[in-house]
């Protein structure tokens, strides 16, 4: 049963990569939003208006174009703030989610982290949300810990305050990349304040994905990729509480985060310029703006149902394969998950089924998704993972189905 | 990249020639295709600058087992100089038509890890494990 | 007199943004391209090709569009190394020459610098290129010295050789974004070398105007931003002698930088791959190597030149303002600086003069320039900078003068 | 903009009122325009709560300069309760048009100064100095 609404085929127009053939001539289903989403026209317009119309550097220009690249620069931090329902001086603009947690580790963590710390993380954590905290473990001598998840992805919170015990600092990922798994943020954050600490959520797939109210959940650091969410690639946002922004000595340094240099010594300026040195992504945070304002337009609930329902159906479809040796990983339930699904066909390498798909112009992510100690604790060697967004339809996952049934024939299951 | 995956790849896919580890190795190399996660370990056995015997293992997708499946097929036998300079059209050769780019690093992981357990042994280099 | 050769001409109509007549009905008059730089149409439409036909993420897709992404993003970085003679390999992304030199001052500094060593930088470089070395030598307990400048800017070397005892790292700017000096740099490297001293050049402003090789330079780790060279914002370029980046601990972690993950512990890319972490400036980077070609068809040494010429004719026409008390700053010789002219007009403090010339279409900076330290040593609260690139004329020069002459008479002068 | 620069704005500028140190103060402050550099510092004598004197100094353009020239006019015998709820309009009114937003934030350095001298000596603010 295919059925696209009337919304959703307006939506769909407004993304001009999605009505352009492959070099095969299919259309392109493009289910790897999880690793990058497709870009509205809003957005690609906003930056050929920049560039076209007013591009400057911004803060310290007087002249016209200046000053509207400076307004339209910071009335995008005024529109991400209120996406995330944030004061607009905790909106720190980075590259990507990366830089966010990065920024935090060496900021934050080398000013706040002693040896005999506990960071707890979790299993299923991006290497983005991983790697930096090991490095910080290791120039500090602080202890890593992980709050396991079961054979399916579902967190296992039983020993969460043994876990807590001495923590520091609790960074997570909002919802997996992987296995699509929401991590119960109301039963982690409250507990981990209880103990002591800091909470950093990874929120790269959940806020392009999910209504996320960074009061509401209580954060202490949210971080999260433009990119992942209709914007272009090269911009980010680090969100932190104001009074943990101010307590953080600077990191990068350089011109825009200062308040007066000397050649023996500098004073720099509140937070989020602080963090914030050399030139930004002007142009980038500008059309950041246009695509949260689109997210909001369509309806950030909206978009949770309509990847909820695909994700159910897909699951639905999917299983038919089972029988032939399909296997899915991650929850069976929709609503314990984001719109990602990862899963395998008998012995079919991921990467040779994402090949076949790809003849078939379905595009879908086959690796270790960056999360590579969860691969080797499942004991997968790789899976394929399609994703959804705001553009997908059934019909996309009706010929997701039809590609798998192809690879299953050539692979003669 | 459909008309890749002939009867003869999938074979050595799921067959794989060669496979498995050596009593007695002279030369290994192993390397990670850090794209993917494909792994590849090469073992050889040697007689007088000669392959006597090889075995890979490893782990990946059809494309890297199969062409390290049929690259040491090609080279028991062969001379460990020739080894070092065997080059990306000897792979080709077995696999036949049909790799997409994006594929052709898994294509030659296996290539890569053999060439540089025969370029370390001729070169001495030391050990690295 | 007013020439404007067909070459400058057909220069000028790739720039949509200099066509576009400023709220004030006035021509546009962009004297500010040391701050950021206008682009040109090829460079516009990278971008909205990227979004429109081929986006995806890099390195781990193997669906079509994923790969066309990859192989154009790679092939930019080739053109950037083709751009400045380095390798591939040597050519590290970053957001902007600020985190270029934070980079370098966070992996190789705390790596190499250590209690008692000299950093040499010079009196007029960029906050970028003074306050990250400030803090390594806070965090290092390392001496900061500075090369001197004279009261016109220029160099003073006699006592270079001293000044590099016990130097571990000289940084210095190629080009003065204040005052335009070039800094001799076949001089400062060779010796910095033989002093032991590893040299990173500040290029921000040397890159976009002058042919630059960093291998003839013999220049350690050379630092350029994009913006400021036609390219969109968010994208820079760190070059690093490849057995120094080799050398070199890893600085952001998390997807992309690494090789192996494990829970405890992760093995590392190869350099640049080890330095760039998360998802890139995709998009930004291809349009940076469309910029790289556009400046190379035109030629680095006509673009020399023809700012050469620009910035003569600049000194000489507003040298007839001097009897009426406008100062210029920095050297008069237009073979010893880039076209970069700082200057005041009487008691006009900059900000006004460039406000009032801001009512004409001329866009000049005015401030500090980010050079705090230098301004206060020169006694100078602030100046009015204009600074030119190669779709200016000399006919921007006399809407400058004419500017000047309407401010001159506003403050009655 | 060119037409805010009317005569008085310039003699302000070029003649700033109440410019300089006071010899004994009450209240002060100092902040500086991080955009522009510009620096302003205000010093303030009181008497019973009432602004008996003010002094200003700092460097500028004439914006900067000829709004807080103005402003000490204005705040001279004023409750420093009345001072420390002073708002933008007063400094619009004594200004007058033509400031183009860019430059918003150097009329309204003097105020900024002054307020937080005010509302900093009503708290019992620790001095920063
Ligand atoms: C000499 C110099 N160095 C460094 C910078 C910093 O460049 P960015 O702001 O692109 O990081 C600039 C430009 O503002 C500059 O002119
Ligand atoms: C959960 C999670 N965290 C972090 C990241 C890193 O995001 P980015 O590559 O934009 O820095 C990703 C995306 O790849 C992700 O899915």
């Amino acid at each position: 049963m295919i059925t696209v609404d009337g919304k959703t085929e307006r939506i769909i127009a407004d993304f001009p990569i999605l009505a352009r053939p492959t070099s095969r001539g299919k259309r392109l289903v493009y289910l790897d939003s999880a690793a990058t989403s497709q870009k509205p026209r809003s957005v690609i317009q906003a930056l050929v208006d920049y560039y076209e119309q007013y591009n400057a550097n911004i803060h310290r220009g007087v002249y016209e174009i200046a000053a509207r690249a400076t307004d339209e620069y910071e009335h995008a931090r005024v529109k991400l703030a209120h996406f995330i329902g944030a004061e607009t001086n905790e909106i720190v603009w980075v590259r990507n989610t990366t830089e966010a947690v990065n920024l935090v580790a060496y900021s934050w963590g080398s000013a706040n982290v002693r040896a005999g710390d506990a960071i707890l993380l979790t299993e299923l954590e991006h290497h983005s949300d991983l790697v930096p905290w090991q490095l910080l473990a290791e120039r500090t001598g602080a202890e890593l810990r992980f709050i396991p998840v079961d054979d399916r992805g579902r967190f296992i919170l039983d020993d969460l305050d043994a876990l807590l015990d001495g923590c520091k600092l609790v960074a997570c990922a909002h919802v997996s990349n992987t296995l699509g798994t929401i991590l119960p943020l109301d039963i982690v954050i409250p507990r981990a304040h209880a103990a002591g600490a800091v909470v950093l959520v990874d929120g790269a797939q959940a806020a392009p994905h999910l209504p996320v109210d960074v009061k509401a959940l209580d954060a202490d650091f949210y971080t999260f990729s433009g990119h992942k969410m209709l914007a272009p690639t090269g911009i980010g946002v680090l969100y932190g509480k104001h009074a943990l922004l101010e307590a953080m000595p600077p990191f990068f340094s350089g011109g825009d985060m200062i308040r007066k240099v000397g050649y023996a010594s500098t004073t720099f300026a509140q937070p989020p310029r602080r963090f914030e040195a050399g030139t930004s992504n002007i142009a980038d945070a500008i059309a950041y703006g246009v695509a949260v304002e689109y997210l909001q337009e369509v309806g950030m609930d909206w978009v949770r149902e309509h990847e909820r329902g695909l994700t159910g159906y897909a699951l639905r479809r999917l299983a038919e394969f089972e029988p032939r040796g399909l296997a899915i990983y991650g929850p069976r339930d929709p609503a314990a998950i984001s719109g990602v699904i990862s899963f395998n066909l008998a012995d079919v390498h991921a990467h040779d089924l994402a090949s076949i798909l790809d003849t078939e112009g379905i595009c879908v992510r086959a690796g270790h998704h960056c999360t590579m100690p969860l691969m080797e604790k499942m004991g997968w060697s790789a899976t394929a993972r399609a994703s959804f967004y705001l553009y997908n339809t059934e019909a996309d996952v009706d010929v997701l189905c039809a590609g798998i049934e192809k690879a299953a024939r050539v692979f003669g299951i | 990249m459909d008309d890749f995956y002939r009867d003869y790849i999938l074979d050595h896919y799921r067959h794989p020639r060669n496979f498995g580890r050596l009593e007695r190795v002279d030369a290994h190399a192993e390397d990670i295709n850090p794209l993917c996660g494909d792994q590849i370990r090469m073992e050889l056995e040697l007689d007088d600058g000669v392959v006597k015997d090889i075995r890979f293992s490893g782990k990946g997708c059809a494309i890297s087992q199969a062409s390290a499946s049929m690259l040491t097929e090609r080279v028991k036998g062969m001379k460990l100089a020739d080894v070092a300079k065997l080059s990306k059209d000897a792979v080709l050769e077995d696999v036949g038509i049909g790799i997409s780019p994006t594929r052709m690093k898994c294509a030659m992981l296996g290539l890569r890890v053999l060439k540089s357990a025969a370029i370390g042994e001729l070169a001495g280099w030391p050990d690295e494990e």
